[in-house]
């Protein structure tokens, strides 16, 4: 898109470009749904068969730090989405600021993660073979753990994706390529960014708080 | 055009931090309600899981809604986040079918020949 | 700029290699896919003709039981996920949806050629591990023996998991260009029903390919760090992997079918010239099939262990996608009557695959019951009844589409003589390599066997000699298109008389492909109202 | 067309087998009608409205809501039949009679055995009274099998973390072939066993002789038929030439070298651990694909090996 308001050859006005755009990210949100859809179905077939270990192995996770990061993760969506406000009504310093704040709250969520991941490394809490810590009652507790590093590694990996994409387009903003007329990437990136929150709110009671 | 929205509608500040809040609050709620057990009080079996679910689901929809504007977009949108999660749900209820279901003919068919896992089986595992 | 670019084709637009790996031309995209689609068929087809040379007698003479596994597995993969499952969408359909929406290009021109790119990766990983050895573990891959052998697994999980990524970003930009881009004239129900059969494998596309990315992503992880889910020695199920595996693939079998069916819907009525019998049942099927094929995946388990509830549930549910299917082949079948059929090279394509659908899908039906699959599971007669399937279907509708919309594509004709002698060839050795293997599927003999039993022999000895005739018929085939090339006849702006849009653009059409948007009059099978010169 | 199913079907031993043969009878004549009334229909057609020379506009005729109701009506209706029949079918076909013989099937990398209530296990042989039900409990020791005998229209899979359940009752005397029908490795087309369906009587005293007939015969001849009965010959052969493991000629005393560099004298305690745990010594140039015999073969079977290898000299 050389200039910021020039149309795409192909498309016969902004608003049918626009439009288009947000469809091709809706569907694409769909496919991300379904990739984390796939560990989803993974956890429910074994927490049905195994409902206790999951009981007692949830335990070994460590709440605060999860509320926490959902804190951190529902602040950000926030951001994100007043970010987008700003640029549709054409400010962009603001824009930009907000972007900020949610790349700085996305970089603090990783840091909250890295911490557990560390604790649990280092308890020897790990799927599969290299499961070693044995504080915990119940048939095969390295499952819950394996799923657990799924979910929350590919989680971790988009969240990566999110925070390059935010910066890529935070930078784009300050070069002043988007205005209240053009600002479809602000809008792609928060969708995405917020798929990344919605699927940390089902994750967070599945894996933190099992009853 | 086909389905195209003429006007970009802005939604009112109030309305972000409404939601904002709500989802923090909703957050404190569920993991304060995850302290009571609810199976025991109400007898209904995993009646906790049930309620972490509808709270988990209220804050998705409030995110959905308000903040990627599905409320003011076009309902197609909506339509292709429904038709996900519902292919999602097919996916969990039918394989779940499976795996709940297996020891309903035959007990036998449906216990592990090995509850644990070999790995547990030390005095075995070391000559594998 | 060069002479008035409206009227210089696409072909001779830019020219040059680089102009076209760095082109964002729908079109020429499409012959890019079709060139490297192409060439995995000839590799898929080489390694199916290994295979069979092996089993044209009951010993072992040609080579080892692990080299023959290997082949029939790298069989399965190449033909699957390199050829069957981009053939139609991405080379036919990225060269002819947007001419038939009327628009200048898909919706996300750039998306579209990434695609390509990360089709050629996926390809380049899977031939990279042919050469490596292959795999033996079969194109499903079960567990635990897929996650304990040696060999490039985990390489061709790779190459799977990014060839999913290619078909999500075609299906992707398939269904925001049918929603967004088409012309005003175009509403969903006087659009060519080729747009409704690559909007449902879209939507399949879309809702199953990530499925099969988290399962080989889950079997990588299985095989280098042992996360145990599918592993049975550490609590996991390998029929969990089963699911998996399966919630994708049968959603894949009509990600090839659906676009197969699409391309008759047009053989059918143009070259029966008539108006299309039950527009909105053949639209309103496809979309149905879509939705359907996710609640089947089951009836691939019926005798692994799965638990008897489940087994009923899916094989109910697999009688309902029959029915879609069943509908479509009688609403083709009635748009024959009173029609002026004319039998060139696409329609006899058409025809074979009305035939030998109906033979395909009146086989699942012995599949779909219960209690005969116990029976027929894993022997030969589910080789035949999916080659039926996938390969009198999608493959000989991928050819005749290929042979309907080659004069627009490079502005050649084909020689008809030998079209014709090609596509009768084609019919006549697929039958004569298929159908014996029914036999030796009800009698029993198991699929994937190195050396069978004596009574299987006759059996096996027709199908590899009907293998042979149909490498002959593909070879015919080939040369016939690539003569046209050198030598054709210069194509017509309308060669077969058909009303569809596609047809209005210039022969090969420009890169803008209409110089000015076209107004629609008619609908793309209005035989009965507009007279076609 | 009865005779013609009949001939199309492998031949029906169980009483369940003549129930199956009645629903693919069934299935396949809606078929064939279905197939003809859309072949004759297009031949006919495509016949009938050939294209004249001129082409002119065709009829307009798009639908007629009575027949696409018939056309939809009358396919779902055999279909729901189809089902239900099936579905009932496979109840009878998954539910084992009470008193049924319970025999433990196990799958293993490339051959079958059968373990009888009594202890006896039968390698690639399972030997079945007459007339009477026979329950078998499925499972396998490493990957995915599936016993699937056609005389008997029944296959089940192997899971190796779980018993999968079959049942049959025998209706015909004979010998009937049992196939492995889920991809399990380089010879899962010679993972084979027979079934051999003998009168009461004779099963019973089949089972007493083979279960005793094992102690004191003459350890050589011993070994030699756990070396055909056990599938060793599948991978190991006695004439030198290597397969997919070592030959067994000429190697008893010999200095062997290892996939992990270092050496061995093949003896009796190198052959019974390999027997017994075979991962731990793998000859140089194999692949550890050896499943471990333990709790298959008894101690006079294992000393009949012992014996059998060393016999192998060329003197």
């Amino acid at each position: 898109m050389s200039s910021s308001f020039h149309v795409a050859h192909h498309f016969s006005d902004a608003e049918q470009q626009r439009e288009s755009a947000k469809l091709g990210m809706w569907v694409f949100l769909l496919t991300e749904i379904l990739l984390f859809g796939g560990v989803f179905v993974a956890y429910a077939v074994f927490r049905v068969w195994y409902p206790d270990m999951f009981y007692n192995a949830h335990k070994a996770l460590d709440v605060t730090m999860g509320t926490v990061n959902t804190a951190v993760l529902i602040v950000s969506s926030l951001t994100v989405a007043l970010g987008i406000r700003e640029i549709q009504l054409g400010r962009q310093k603001q824009c930009t600021r907000y972007l900020l704040a949610t790349i700085v709250l996305a970089c603090v969520f990783l840091v909250i993660k890295y911490f557990e991941y560390a604790h649990k490394i280092h308890l020897g809490q790990l799927p599969g073979k290299f499961y070693t810590f044995d504080g915990i009652a119940g048939t095969n507790p390295h499952v819950f753990f394996s799923i657990y590093f799924l979910l929350t590694g590919i989680h971790a990996f988009h969240i990566l994706i999110g925070i390059s994409l935010l910066t890529w387009v935070m930078i784009k903003n300050m070069k002043g390529h988007f205005s209240a007329q053009y600002f479809t990437p602000v809008e792609i990136t928060g969708l995405y960014w917020h798929l990344v929150d919605l699927i940390w709110i089902f994750l967070f009671p599945l894996l933190y708080l099992i009853g | 055009m086909s389905e195209n929205q003429h006007t970009t509608h802005i939604t009112p500040l109030w309305i972000y931090f409404a939601v904002g809040g709500a989802l923090l609050v909703l957050t404190a709620v569920t993991v304060g309600v995850s302290f009571i057990d609810f199976t025991s009080i109400f007898g209904v079996s995993s009646m906790n899981f049930a309620v972490a679910m509808i709270i988990a689901t209220i804050k998705a929809t409030l995110v959905a809604l308000f903040f990627m504007h599905l409320y003011s977009d076009s309902k197609f949108y909506s339509l292709t986040l429904l038709s996900g999660i519902a292919c999602l749900m097919i996916f969990i209820v039918i394989t779940l079918l499976d795996t709940n279901f297996r020891g309903k003919i035959y007990e036998i068919e449906g216990q592990p020949i090995e509850p644990a896992a070999k790995i547990y089986q030390s005095e075995n595992v070391s000559d594998q | 700029m060069n002479a008035n670019p409206s009227t210089v084709s696409y072909l001779e637009d830019k020219k040059g290699i680089w102009n076209w790996l760095t082109t964002v031309d729908h079109k020429k995209i499409g012959l890019m896919y079709l060139v490297l689609i192409l060439g995995s068929f000839l590799v898929g087809g080489i390694l199916a003709m290994l295979v069979r040379l092996e089993l044209i007698s009951p010993g072992e003479d040609f080579y080892s039981a692990d080299t023959y596994n290997r082949f029939f597995t790298m069989h399965g993969v190449v033909m699957i996920f390199l050829f069957i499952i981009p053939s139609i969408p991405a080379a036919l359909g990225n060269f002819v949806l947007p001419l038939m929406v009327g628009a200048k290009d898909v919706a996300f021109p750039r998306l579209n050629l990434a695609s390509w790119y990360v089709y050629v990766v996926g390809l380049l990983l899977a031939f990279w591990a042919l050469l490596y050895g292959g795999v033996d573990t079969g194109w499903t891959f079960y567990t635990p023996y897929s996650s304990e052998i040696q060999g490039p697994v985990a390489m061709i999980g790779l190459a799977v998991f990014i060839l999913g990524f290619s078909s999500i970003l075609t299906g992707l930009n398939f269904i925001v260009t049918i929603h967004k881009l088409r012309l005003p004239g175009i509403t969903w129900f006087n659009m060519p029903l080729f747009l409704w059969g690559m909007y449902a494998t879209a939507i399949i596309q879309i809702l199953a390919t990530p499925v099969i990315g988290i399962t080989m992503v889950l079997l990588l992880f299985e095989r280098l760090s042992g996360i145990g889910i599918f592993d049975p020695s550490m609590g996991g199920d390998p029929v969990l992997f089963q699911h998996f595996f399966w919630f994708y693939s049968h959603p894949a079998v009509y990600i090839m079918i659906l676009p197969a069916m699409a391309i008759v819907s047009e053989l059918i009525s143009t070259f029966s010239h008539k108006k299309i019998f039950g527009y909105k049942a053949i639209a309103y099927s496809s979309v149905a099939i879509a939705l359907i094929s996710f609640l089947v995946w089951g009836h691939h388990m019926f005798t692994s262990g799965q638990s008897r509830f489940a087994a009923m549930v899916f094989s109910f549910l697999t009688f309902g996608v029959a029915i879609p299917s069943a509908i479509k082949v009688f609403n083709w079948l009635a748009t024959l009557y009173k029609g002026s059929i004319s039998l060139e090279t696409p329609m006899l394509y058409g025809l074979s695959f009305l035939f030998l659908f109906t033979i395909g899908g009146l086989t699942g039906l012995f599949l779909g019951t219960l209690a005969v699959d116990v029976h027929l599971h894993d022997t030969y007669f589910v080789v035949a009844h999916f080659h039926y399937v996938m390969f009198g279907g999608t493959v000989v509708a991928f050819i005749g589409g290929l042979h309907y919309w080659w004069p627009k594509m490079v502005g050649k004709m084909f020689n008809e003589t030998w079209g014709k002698i090609g596509a009768v060839l084609v019919f006549l050795g697929f039958n004569f390599t298929f159908m014996p293997q029914f036999i030796a599927g009800f009698r029993g003999m198991p699929r994937r066997y190195y050396t069978y039993g004596e009574e299987f022999t006759v059996y096996n000895v027709l199908s590899s000699l009907g293998a042979f005739l149909l490498g002959i018929a593909f070879v015919i085939v080939g040369i016939n298109l690539v003569m046209s090339l050198i030598n054709g006849k210069k194509a017509s702006k309308n060669p077969w008389k058909s009303l569809s849009l596609e047809w209005e653009t210039q022969t090969p059409p420009i890169t803008e492909n209409f110089e000015v948007d076209p107004v629609i009059t008619h609908g793309p099978y209005d035989y009965d109202k507009v007279e076609v010169q | 067309m009865k005779t013609f199913i009949d001939w199309l079907m492998p031949e029906s031993a169980s009483t369940i087998s003549p129930q199956v043969d009645a629903i693919t009878y069934f299935i396949f004549a809606v078929s064939l009608l279905f197939f003809f009334i859309i072949v004759v229909g297009m031949i006919h057609f495509v016949i009938k409205y050939r294209r004249q020379e001129k082409l002119e506009k065709t009829s307009g005729v798009d639908h007629n809501t009575a027949l696409e109701i018939v056309w939809t009506a009358i396919p779902t209706v055999l279909l729901v039949v189809m089902f239900v029949w099936g579905f009932r079918v496979y109840l009878d076909m998954s539910i084992a009679p009470k008193d049924s013989l319970e025999i433990k099937v196990t799958g293993q990398k490339w051959f079958w055995t059968f373990t009888y209530p009594n202890g006896y296990v039968s390698p690639g042989e399972l030997v079945v009274p007459l007339n009477q039900p026979v329950k078998t409990l499925i499972s396998s020791k490493d990957v995915i099998h599936s016993m699937f005998v056609p005389a008997f229209r029944i296959k089940m899979d192997a899971l190796p973390n779980r018993y999968t359940v079959a049942w049959f009752e025998a209706t015909k005397e004979g010998t009937f072939p049992l196939y492995c029908t889920e991809y399990c490795g380089t010879s899962h087309s010679k993972m084979l066993a027979t079934v051999k369906v003998l009168p009461y009587d004779q099963y019973l005293k089949w089972l007493d002789d083979a279960s005793s007939s094992m102690d004191g015969a003459d350890p050589v001849a011993l070994g030699e038929k756990i070396y055909a009965r056990n599938a060793c010959n599948t991978c190991h052969s006695i004439d030198g030439s290597s397969m997919i493991g070592p030959s067994w000629r000429n190697i008893w005393s010999s200095s062997q070298n290892l996939s992990d560099g270092s050496s061995v004298v093949v003896d009796e305690n190198y052959i019974r651990e390999s027997i017994l745990y075979p991962q731990k010594k793998i000859r140089a140039g194999y692949q550890g694909v050896m499943p471990s015999y333990q709790g298959l073969l008894k101690e006079n079977e294992i000393e009949g090996v012992i014996a059998y290898i060393k016999s192998l000299e060329d003197k």
